[in-house]
């Protein structure tokens, strides 16, 4: 049963350097959180890839520093909607990921991935960080 | 958007206007039309066009892999903006196209391509 | 001089039937009153492509009755931002634009256009409707 | 994730645990070498990997396109979410991509096709 009450404990949040060794823990800590929350299986592994998407692109391209950077993930409930946020250090790149040009690969499609499995998503570039803010209705 | 296709040393697409989403595939068709009647060198005349938007941006990459190694696309824009986009999107990138500030000089471009090929 | 004062008046509503004849338009009135709001010739541009790949969402993905369904773009300044909204009356597609198959094509760069030229850019489904929410901030 | 490849009537890559943006290069390269070795079908044993993210996608679209349309990839996965998944992002549509619930019909499915071939 989810827990669609606004007074759900869950505020978790959880800070670590950015090391692609720890995409995997990361986005496994906030699967837990979202089953803890009382989200079937399905909406657990939408919610894991769409927060291992963000995750991924804050240690790809919002860590200017590298290691010494961090990243900083909240989980909570707020009235009908689970949210996660993801905040980097860096700025938002103005740049399209396009391959080099004569290969047009398959990158850029982790922004795209978050819009078709959440129902709200927001990107906010500001001088000290991207956030990225996912939410998903209970239904 | 208007387009008006031309014959010079090589087949010359000009549009006038803004290019988007919703009237690229005119766009496309006029070039596919090219491309069916052997062409593989063509130039874009983009000097009265102030706009393009993703829709656009899709032709002008499906043009780049029609034509592929074998053709080249010669654009004429010396608007900043566009310019810019075509950077940001990663048109510049192709090694078949070039950008040029005036007609002219991409015309001259394909007397100089062409006459190696003879 | 950008109006960074609270009181600007800027608070416009333009609604109109989801047909794609009305998206020339309507991406240049946006522009429009992002130029009476004092940005440069090169941030309107952005601000209006930005604007445009929504509206061509909107009556693209977002109408699904087509010329019945209607589109309202809002455009005001709140503290330093200057906002465009675009609402429709759709279901958001959970499906990737990738081609047919065989052939990746270029679609699905609205999103990350979006990106890239603006700040901060909220997708919201909802039941009633998809509304994406495009901000610029004054520098 | 752990790769491990075996060679049956096709190779068989059979992948455990989670693929993501980060470990996908270490599954293209064993991919890699599998193609410069010659090989056009391969075998994706997914059974014991649970998740695959846009960079483990990138690489099966990148191994497709590899093969282009002379090898076949037929992939393993009784997984819901990872079926789900794959048909999302357009995978499921590749005309060389078949997807299976076990091995054993995957493997079947190249002797089928190997059998023509000769
Ligand atoms: N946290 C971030 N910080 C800076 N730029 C980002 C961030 N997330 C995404 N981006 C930009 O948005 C683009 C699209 O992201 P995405 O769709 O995940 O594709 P990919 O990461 O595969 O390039 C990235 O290439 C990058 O330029
Ligand atoms: N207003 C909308 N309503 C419903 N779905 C939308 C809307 N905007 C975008 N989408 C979905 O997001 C995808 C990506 O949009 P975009 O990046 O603009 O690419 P494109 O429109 O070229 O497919 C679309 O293919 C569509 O599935």
């Amino acid at each position: 049963m989810p827990v669609t009450d606004k007074k759900c404990s869950v505020n978790n949040e959880y800070a670590f350097a950015s090391e692609t060794k720890f995409l995997q823990q990361a986005r496994n800590l906030v699967a837990e959180i979202a089953t803890d929350c009382g989200f079937s299986e399905q909406i657990v592994f939408d919610i894991k890839l769409a927060a291992g998407e963000a995750i991924a692109n804050a240690i790809e391209h919002g860590s200017p520093n590298g290691k010494s950077n961090s990243i900083k993930i909240t989980c909570y409930c707020e009235n009908d909607d689970f949210i996660v946020i993801v905040r980097d250090e860096g700025r938002f790149k103005k740049k399209l990921p396009v391959g080099t040009g004569d290969n047009v690969n398959f990158r850029g499609r982790g922004v795209l991935i978050m819009l078709a499995l959440m129902d709200k998503v927001i990107i906010d570039e500001t001088k000290s960080g991207t956030s990225v803010h996912l939410s998903k209705r209970y239904r | 958007m208007k387009i008006e296709v031309t014959k010079e040393i090589v087949p010359v697409i000009e549009i006038t206007g803004e290019v988007d989403y919703f009237r690229a595939p005119e766009l496309e068709s006029a070039i596919d039309d090219l491309i069916l009647d052997g062409n593989r060198n063509l130039l874009f005349d983009f000097s009265k066009a102030d706009y393009i938007d993703s829709g656009g941006i899709e032709v002008l990459i499906g043009t780049l892999r029609k034509i592929s190694k074998v053709g080249r696309l010669n654009f004429v824009s010396s608007n900043d903006d566009v310019v810019r986009l075509l950077d940001l999107v990663g048109v510049s990138r192709y090694s078949t196209f070039s950008l040029f500030s005036s007609k002219d000089e991409a015309i001259e471009d394909f007397k100089e391509v062409l006459k190696k090929c003879q």
